[in-house]
């Protein structure tokens, strides 16, 4: 044989990403050979079936022991990290799915123009696009492989895979559709964009390390002298386009926009899933690639971090909209965590770090897929009652939705006793042992800014007096009803004992990344 | 980069002589002003008239070149996979089936969606 | 990988890629303008030969008045262009609308560079092959090439602004670009026999067949890829008339849909005779390449090939000029007895037939050619011919019977709409007269003015 | 016998229970909720008289349970003097202002306020207790600050639902001061297991933990500013007057009665134990900000036309006087502070459900508004009286006795600093006679007001809540000992931890020592 | 030798930024996106030639992969918003703001 060795790829390790990958195959098989009145029931089941298959893959390979080699020719880590945040990853996307599955949310007909007969005819006909599932789970395995890239050019394809049906879904709101579609394309130019930073970043790192595996720059980082230039440009405009993911300032435009016009349902999705991976990916490159790089990029990420919070945390007073108010509250969280990728240290306190990291991932992700889904609920002519003045006195016309409402938010302020004070606790402690405090001084202090936000919105749920043609609560589908009750579960359960998550996560970071 | 040149030396020549072509047409040719001859010719009705900047084109195009971009993108992976096969072997064969039954299974979608008819 | 080897053992002297980028100048721009001059010239008989044979097979004499047979018919014609006035409409966009035509005819040409003519031979005392120049990537080059020239239509019926052109430049741009993945795909299977992209290469391994061993037998096989790669072939020529706007698929000059299609505004002068050479020497480039790629280029065929001398020298000049006529003879035979399509036809035939006829085609070659591979895996072979195969009758099947059940719903619900109508004229929603409603010819009103006119 | 736990959970099985009863069962639910509170007061009576005195450990009925070993958080309790008499101070109050309560959210008031969920209001009131409770038996910091923040959210919602008429303002302003105050603190909990690196938050191991002076003074920043507005010390007070104002009197009583004391009873535990040099430096300005904090409040006192603003500015004045007491780090100012604090819930307690109970009945929260209640509704203007009494320290009142051990154990640094602040300090106590008996008289005496005129006087119920607390503030008046003895021990090892040797007694005070300490 | 690509590839990079930032027609700022990428694919290239392996070109063949699949995704959302709004201009899209 002349020269090229086939490839080993560990299959047993990949399983739970090519689970998914090929369920969302298989979902457009549906679409494409199943008739429209089949095709929703065949979506779901392939759909749920794929991604709890997936999450017991996951378990399968944790149980055979966490692998010590990157997979995959080194393309994909699957180590202790990733395999968490694949973990969580599913969780999230299973209970968002369980949103998913609400028609109400989604257009009948996207090709459709808004008010044209052919709309009506679509709405008439009755269900939605079940293009949304196939769709969602290509997110979800992008999201997947976005976390585990263990080389620069698979990120950026995951990156992508992850992206490009978010942005398609964004367009896919049965109400206001306008709003959607412009949420659709204003996140698609802004991420494109985004993502040609991260790609133009890469062709510079590769100019100075001569590979785009993160552990050959890791390498590069002590061996190749000079060229310094395209390095520190290269790093910078990598972390544009990670950043831009994250949606951290003064990348974080998009993100009110897209989660306001987005259906409710993909907003979870993205809120949750998208941030978790974008951390991964954020802590691969930062950690494992340029982690001796760190006295050149920490400065620059302890200025983001503080514009992030102080960002998030004070725009979201403005808001009048409670999807727009949720977005910015999820790029303060954005900058509590990046004080988790900015304390690194020594080997332990990397791992604390981490611990933290994933922990608010979890605490977070969980929280945010139950406030949103409390969102959908929240409905009056329209479709769903935004404006946060159509919320006041929600308490007194349905306390228990409120009240989990209310709880969802407390868990966002980090009070104690739900999972977001824990969450935030890891987080700022790792950052204290890793020496950043006045980080923590500024997190703490746009906590109680951001405190404040949210505590309007309960001030206007429980101490004002309801409006007399407030919104209605659409009586949940047991999907969505699920979805609240999980999420509240885990808010209270690892809020009063997150020991056991915690210990995952411990375990999950223990090992750290592996090159 | 040689390999380049000889290709440069005829795409002079070509270009050379179309443009030639082009500058030399208003001086052999006479010039005689009537406004019908100038206008779009349109079987012989009145021209309708173009927006500026072309007008919008029909979306069914926009399609097309969506799908042409898509395998034009395959196409580039069989060559290079076609022109390494005998190295590659069982091993790519198998890889390229999968990759190809991907975009079939795309494909197959737009064409249950009505994306390669034309009415 | 012996058999490999046999199969692919290039002669001695053969050039390849190696063999170029060594020309001087001098030698370089010889052969650049000997082409380009070729080609000036297989423009103009090839106009005079089309008419001339289309005219012979419709029982007409054709052009015969400018010099014996007509031969000068096409000089007259390029004069006649030259001193006709050069128009350029009010609303074009003029710098576009002037440049078009050069966009398409510069590729064109270009794409010729890569065409091999013969084997290396002695020019002035230099050792050079016959061919402009070689690439690694070469049929690649080709097929760019032909995109960029897609540009030049565009823009040829977009700076028009005129509904005719801008409609005639989509709809050819959108037919050259679908029958170009048909023929990018065609060429794979060429490839995977020929491993290279290399016109020059992909000439040498035609060289010969190399001999198969079947029962202690040695079976010569045939040397040109279009005995063994004949559906490839097949899909190649179909989308050579696609590709070039040739009947039948000629659709941008559909006189009954859309007068001259993009060139509608180039009514006359040298803007439209650049056109009218970009579309033949178009038409050569696919001719030539489909000689290369499949009747084993500038080498001479099987009993000449006997002859010693066939394939050495400026003999293959010949031989690629004697394929070049009878392809283009074939461009004029098709032009001569097929009907233009439809144009939903046309995208339906190259979307849903040639490309999907053409994956599956490339699967089954290439799990053939792997059985030649030692240490494959014979069963995973097996399974996957088999898979292609079965996948493939499936897939036919299932679109067909499911294409069938939904002509054959439809139909019902046509019929029974009309059934419908027919007893209740009001049931589509809209106030109908009844059908058998005498007919009032008020014959007997005076007419009143709407006002309108 | 886990007493501790069992305190901490009854209270919140209770409330899970009230919560759970069916729709329509309002007085099912108050009549559980006092029911669960009483037995919580029997628990914590039983648990008081087994507290062993003379047993020299730091703290008795210690519980240690592993709660988050990921983050070496336990959950720890235990209990010493301090926190007895403030546990059983929340104990007592509890069934107090449930009775109190009675019809706070029934809508049955003068004022009319809307009908609210009668359900939520006492489950919210025992969820309240659990976390008072937590709170001062936790011996884990972190556990301590669970408790610390997550007491906010009952208090914000009773305000904020239950509260008056500017009571969503009042509630969020209370909440954010307290989760920023909170926050910062967190830091400084951090910050502390991080440098002490003892890889647990336990109470005893990290006294003395922490020993650079610069991290030291850091770390107290961080806590003490959580605790000056929690308790509020000027100039972090500003929330008080709004939310105990806006407040039902109930939720007031235990607002400014038992969680306010929260700030005051983390410095004596936390910030001078653990840092206790630091404690040292900054006493100075605590000091200064204590006795500022006692004049302010007095004069604005004064100056105030709303009866349960004018008792808020009395308790920032009182406050002042706790803090100087603690930070003076003499065991007679300490145990003064710590008496202080039990005396002011009473005495404040029963101010405020004077002050409900007038309110209640006239719908107005405005001095001006009464006049001559004395006549119409004799008990209810003597139980003022008293309570008012109490207030400003009237001697043979239980306010007296610590007011004086906290100025003499100041007065007993014998630096010119004390000194001072110990005799601005007295003018407290002279603004206090005026500002209250000016209310009283305002209030009571003079010509009848015509809204008054039908007043009803105290109701049996009414009668049976004031009862308990005037027989408490008098008898802890004329003797203290008990409590006095429960918390002497505790303030020693305080004062051992910080390392103040106790200054030889000036003469002259020996016979209040006597009377007061006894030791 | 490889200089000169480098800096036309960052030429092209920037001229599609500037072109995003100041164009106003969804479309253009696509093209110009699409730019972007394609300035990143001849980096790459380059910095293959320079280092000798085939990484840069095989990543080329990635990038451009994704930026058709970008150019189908665009597409389609430009093309639903500009049916919808009968405008391509980004300006006119001005329903979400801060």
């Amino acid at each position: 044989m002349n020269g090229i060795q086939p490839p080993t790829i560990e299959y047993g390790q990949l399983s739970p990403l090519l689970l998914v990958f090929g369920a969302a195959i298989i979902g457009v098989l549906i679409e494409a050979l199943a008739p429209r009145y089949l095709r929703k029931s065949l979506q779901m089941p392939v759909t749920l079936l794929g991604l709890v298959g997936s999450f017991a893959l996951v378990l399968t390979v944790v149980m055979q022991g966490v692998p010590t080699k990157a997979a995959a020719e080194g393309a994909i880590a699957v180590d202790g990290p990733a395999l968490f945040i694949w973990g969580v990853i599913l969780i999230l996307a299973l209970i968002s799915v369980l949103l998913i599955n609400d028609d109400n949310e989604f257009v009948a007909s996207a090709a459709a123009v808004p008010g044209t007969p052919e709309e009506e005819d679509a709405i008439a006909a009755g269900g939605a696009h079940t293009e949304i599932y196939p769709l969602a789970l290509f997110a979800i395995g992008g999201m997947m492989l976005f976390a585990s890239a263990n080389d620069l050019l698979i990120m950026f394809v995951a990156l992508e895979v992850m992206s490009l049906p978010l942005y398609l879904l964004c367009g896919l709101a049965r109400r206001r559709r306008l709003l959607s579609q412009e949420a659709s394309v204003k996140y698609f130019l802004l991420g494109a964009f985004s993502s040609a930073f991260f790609l133009y970043g890469m062709a510079l790192v590769y100019g100075f390390a001569g590979t785009v595996s993160l552990a050959g720059i890791n390498d590069a980082l002590g061996s190749v002298g000079g060229q310094n230039t395209l390095l520190l440009i290269g790093t910078g405009m990598l972390g544009v386009g990670l950043l831009f993911k994250i949606g951290a300032a003064p990348f974080q435009a998009w993100k009110p926009d897209v989660y306001q016009g987005a259906p409710t349902p993909i907003t979870a999705l993205m809120a949750s899933g998208t941030l978790v991976a974008a951390f991964g990916a954020v802590l691969r490159v930062f950690w494992v690639a340029l982690g001796n790089l760190d006295w050149d990029w920490r400065p620059v990420m302890w200025g983001v971090a503080i514009l992030t919070m102080v960002a998030g945390a004070v725009l979201a007073i403005t808001q009048t909209d409670i999807k727009r108010m949720l977005a910015y509250s999820s790029i303060a969280h954005a900058g509590f965590l990046l004080t988790g990728v900015i304390a690194t240290g020594a080997e332990a306190q990397n791992a604390l770090s981490l611990k933290g990291i994933l922990f608010y991932l979890v605490a977070y992700g969980i929280t945010t897929v139950g406030a949103f889904a409390v969102v959908t609920m929240v409905r009056d002519a329209g479709g769903e009652a935004g404006h946060l003045s159509r919320w006041a006195g929600l308490g007194k016309r349905s306390p228990a939705l409120a009240g989990v409402f209310a709880f969802f938010l407390l868990a966002f302020a980090g009070i104690p006793l739900t999972s977001g004070f824990f969450g935030k606790y890891a987080v700022f402690a790792a950052a204290v042992a890793g020496g950043a405090v006045p980080l923590v001084i500024v997190g703490v202090v746009s906590s109680a800014v951001a405190a404040f936000f949210y505590v309007r919105v309960i001030v206007l749920m429980f101490f004002s007096e309801p409006a007399p043609d407030g919104p209605t609560i659409a009586v949940p589908s047991v999907g969505t009803a699920g979805v609240v009750a999980i999420a509240a579960a885990a808010t209270v359960v690892l809020g009063i004992y997150p020991e056991p998550v915690l210990r995952l996560a411990e375990d999950a970071a223990s090992t750290l990344f592996i090159r | 980069m040689e390999l380049y040149v000889p290709i440069l030396v005829l795409a002079v020549l070509a270009a050379g002589f179309a443009i030639f072509s082009l500058t030399i047409a208003p001086f052999t040719g006479p010039k005689r002003w009537n406004r019908a001859k100038l206008d779009a010719y349109e079987c012989g009705i009145e021209p309708t008239p173009q927006p500026v900047g072309g007008g919008r084109f029909p979306l069914k195009y926009m399609i097309t070149a969506m799908l042409f971009i898509v395998f034009d993108i395959e196409i580039i992976f069989l060559y290079p996979w076609a022109v390494a096969f005998d190295a590659l072997g069982v091993f790519g064969l198998i890889e390229m089936l999968l990759f190809i039954v991907t975009v079939l299974v795309a494909y197959a979608y737009v064409w249950r969606r009505k994306g390669l008819d034309w009415d | 990988m012996n058999a490999i080897r046999v199969l692919a053992a290039p002669e001695p002297a053969l050039p390849n890629v190696q063999s170029f980028g060594h020309d001087p100048l001098w030698i370089t721009i010889i052969k650049a303008v000997a082409i380009f001059v070729f080609l000036l010239l297989s423009v103009m008989y090839g106009v005079w030969m089309e008419r001339k044979l289309i005219s012979r097979m419709q029982h007409r004499y054709g052009p015969n008045r400018a010099g014996k047979f007509g031969l000068l018919q096409s000089i007259a014609d390029a004069l006649k262009m030259g001193f006709k006035e050069d128009l350029y409409p009010n609303k074009v966009d003029r710098f576009l609308y002037a440049i078009a035509p050069v966009i398409l005819v510069v590729p064109a040409f270009m794409a010729f560079s890569v065409i091999p003519f013969g084997p290396t031979v002695s020019m002035f005392g230099e050792q050079t092959p016959l061919q402009l120049t070689d690439l690694p990537i070469a049929v690649l080059f080709v097929l760019a090439m032909a995109s960029i020239g897609v540009y030049g239509i565009v823009l040829a019926g977009w700076s028009s602004r005129s509904p005719y052109a801008v409609l005639g430049g989509l709809r050819s741009s959108a037919q050259v670009v679908s029958y170009e993945i048909a023929m990018g795909l065609s060429f794979v299977g060429v490839f995977l026999f020929a491993g290279t992209l290399s016109t020059s290469e992909i000439v040498a391994k035609q060289a010969s067949g190399g001999t198969w061993e079947v029962l202690g037998l040695s079976i010569p096989m045939p040397s040109w890829y279009v005995v063994m790669l004949i559906p490839s072939f097949l899909i190649y020529a179909i989308t050579m008339l696609g590709e070039t706007n040739r009947v039948p698929f000629d659709l941008p000059e559909g006189e009954g849909e859309l007068v001259g299609g993009y060139q509608t505004e180039y009514s006359s002068s040298l803007k439209f005779a650049l056109i009218q050479m970009g579309e033949y020497v178009n038409v050569f480039v696919v001719s030539a390449v489909s000689i290369t790629l499949f009747f084993g280029g500038w080498r001479a065929p099987w009993p000449i090939s006997l002859w010693e001398g066939a394939n050495v020298g400026y003999w293959p000049l010949l031989w690629f000029f004697i394929k070049l006529v009878l392809v283009f003879g074939g461009f004029i035979w098709v032009r001569a007895s097929m009907p233009r399509i439809r144009y939903d036809q046309l995208m339906a035939f190259g979307w849903k037939v040639l490309i999907p006829l053409n994956l599956a085609w490339i699967m089954l070659v290439a799990t053939v050619r792997a059985f030649r591979i030692e240490g494959a895996d014979r069963t995973a072979l097996f399974t996957i011919a088999a898979l292609v195969v079965v996948g493939c009758l499936v897939l036919f099947f299932r679109f067909d019977t499911v294409l069938q059940r939904r002509r054959e719903t439809r139909a019902e619900e046509l019929k029974q709409e009309f059934e419908l109508l027919e007893e209740q004229p009001a049931a589509g929603g809209y106030p109908v007269p009844p059908l058998d409603l005498p007919h009032y010819h008020g014959a007997d009103r005076k007419e009143i003015s709407s006002g309108i006119h | 016998m886990p007493w501790l736990p069992i305190l901490i959970a009854a209270p919140v099985l209770g409330a899970v229970g009230v919560a759970a009863l069916p729709k329509g069962s309002d007085k099912a639910a108050k009549q559980l909720a006092l029911a669960v509170s009483l037995v919580v007061l029997a628990l914590t009576l039983a648990m008081a008289f087994q507290f062993p005195l003379e047993s020299g450990k730091r703290f008795a009925f210690e519980q240690t349970y592993s709660w988050i070993p990921s983050f070496g958080v336990n959950f720890g309790v235990g209990v010493d003097g301090i926190a007895l008499v403030m546990i059983a101070l929340s104990a007592v109050l509890v069934p107090i202002v449930i009775l109190a309560s009675w019809h706070d959210a029934d809508g049955t008031g003068a004022e009319n306020p809307p009908k609210r969920s009668v359900k939520t209001y006492f489950s919210l009131l025992l969820v309240l207790e659990a976390m008072m409770i937590g709170v001062f038996a936790a011996t884990d910091v972190f556990l301590f600050y669970v408790f610390f923040e997550a007491m906010l959210i009952p208090m914000y919602f009773m305000i904020g639902s239950y509260g008056g008429a500017q009571r969503s303002y009042a509630a969020v302003k209370f909440l954010l001061y307290s989760l920023f105050g909170g926050l910062l603190m967190l830091v400084a909990v951090i910050a502390l297991y991080v440098t002490a690196g003892k890889n647990t938050f336990m109470f005893p191991e990290l006294v003395g933990a922490v020993t650079d002076p610069g991290v030291q003074k850091w770390l107290f920043l961080g806590f003490f500013i959580a605790f000056a507005i929690k308790a509020p010390l000027w100039p972090f007070h500003t929330w008080l007057p709004d939310a105990a104002a806006q407040a039902p009197a109930g939720a007031a009583v235990l607002l400014v009665g038992v969680l306010d004391k929260v700030g005051t009873y983390g410095m004596l535990r936390l910030c001078l134990e653990l840092f206790p040099d630091a404690a040292k430096s900054f006493t100075p300005l605590v000091i200064i900000l204590s006795v500022i904090g006692i004049v302010y409040g007095a004069i604005v006192a004064i100056g105030q036309t709303d009866m349960k603003r004018l008792i808020a500015y009395t308790s920032i004045s009182h406050f002042g006087f706790i803090a100087m007491g603690v930070f003076a780090m003499t065991s007679n100012a300490q145990a003064g502070a710590t008496l202080y604090m039990v005396n002011h819930g009473f005495s404040t307690g029963a101010l405020f459900l004077i002050a409900g109970f007038l309110i209640y009945r006239r719908g107005s929260a405005r001095i001006d508004d009464y006049g001559g209640v004395q006549k119409i509704a004799p008990v209810l203007a003597g139980t003022f009286l008293v309570s008012g009494l109490s207030g400003l320290a009237l001697p043979g009142l239980s306010s007296f006795v610590s007011e004086f051990m906290v100025l003499i154990g100041t007065y007993q640094r014998d630096e010119v600093l004390f000194v001072t602040s110990a005799i601005i300090g007295t003018t407290g106590v002279i603004l206090a006679a005026i500002y209250i008996l000016w209310m009283y008289k305002r209030v009571a005496n003079g010509p009848t007001a015509e809204s008054v005129s039908g007043m009803k006087d105290l109701n049996g119920r009414e009668k049976l809540v004031i009862a308990p607390l005037l027989v408490l503030i008098i008898g802890l008046g004329f003797y203290p000992k008990p409590v006095l003895d429960v918390i002497n021990p505790a303030v020693q090892h305080t004062l051992t931890s910080v390392g103040v040797k106790e200054q030889p007694p000036v003469a002259g005070v020996g016979q209040a020592n006597e009377k007061g300490a006894g030791n | 030798m490889t200089t000169h690509y480098l800096v036309l590839s960052a030429l092209l990079f920037a001229i599609g930024a500037v072109g995003v930032l100041v164009r106003r027609n969804a479309i253009v700022i696509f093209m110009c996106v699409e730019l972007m990428l394609n300035a990143c694919n001849l980096a790459f290239v380059t910095f293959a030639r320079q280092h000798g392996n085939l990484d840069g070109q095989l990543i080329a063949f990635f990038v451009m992969v994704v930026a058709a699949a970008e150019v189908v995704v665009g597409l389609a959302i430009i093309v639903t918003i500009f049916r919808t709004r009968r405008s391509s201009s980004v300006d006119d899209a001005n329903l979400l703001k801060y």
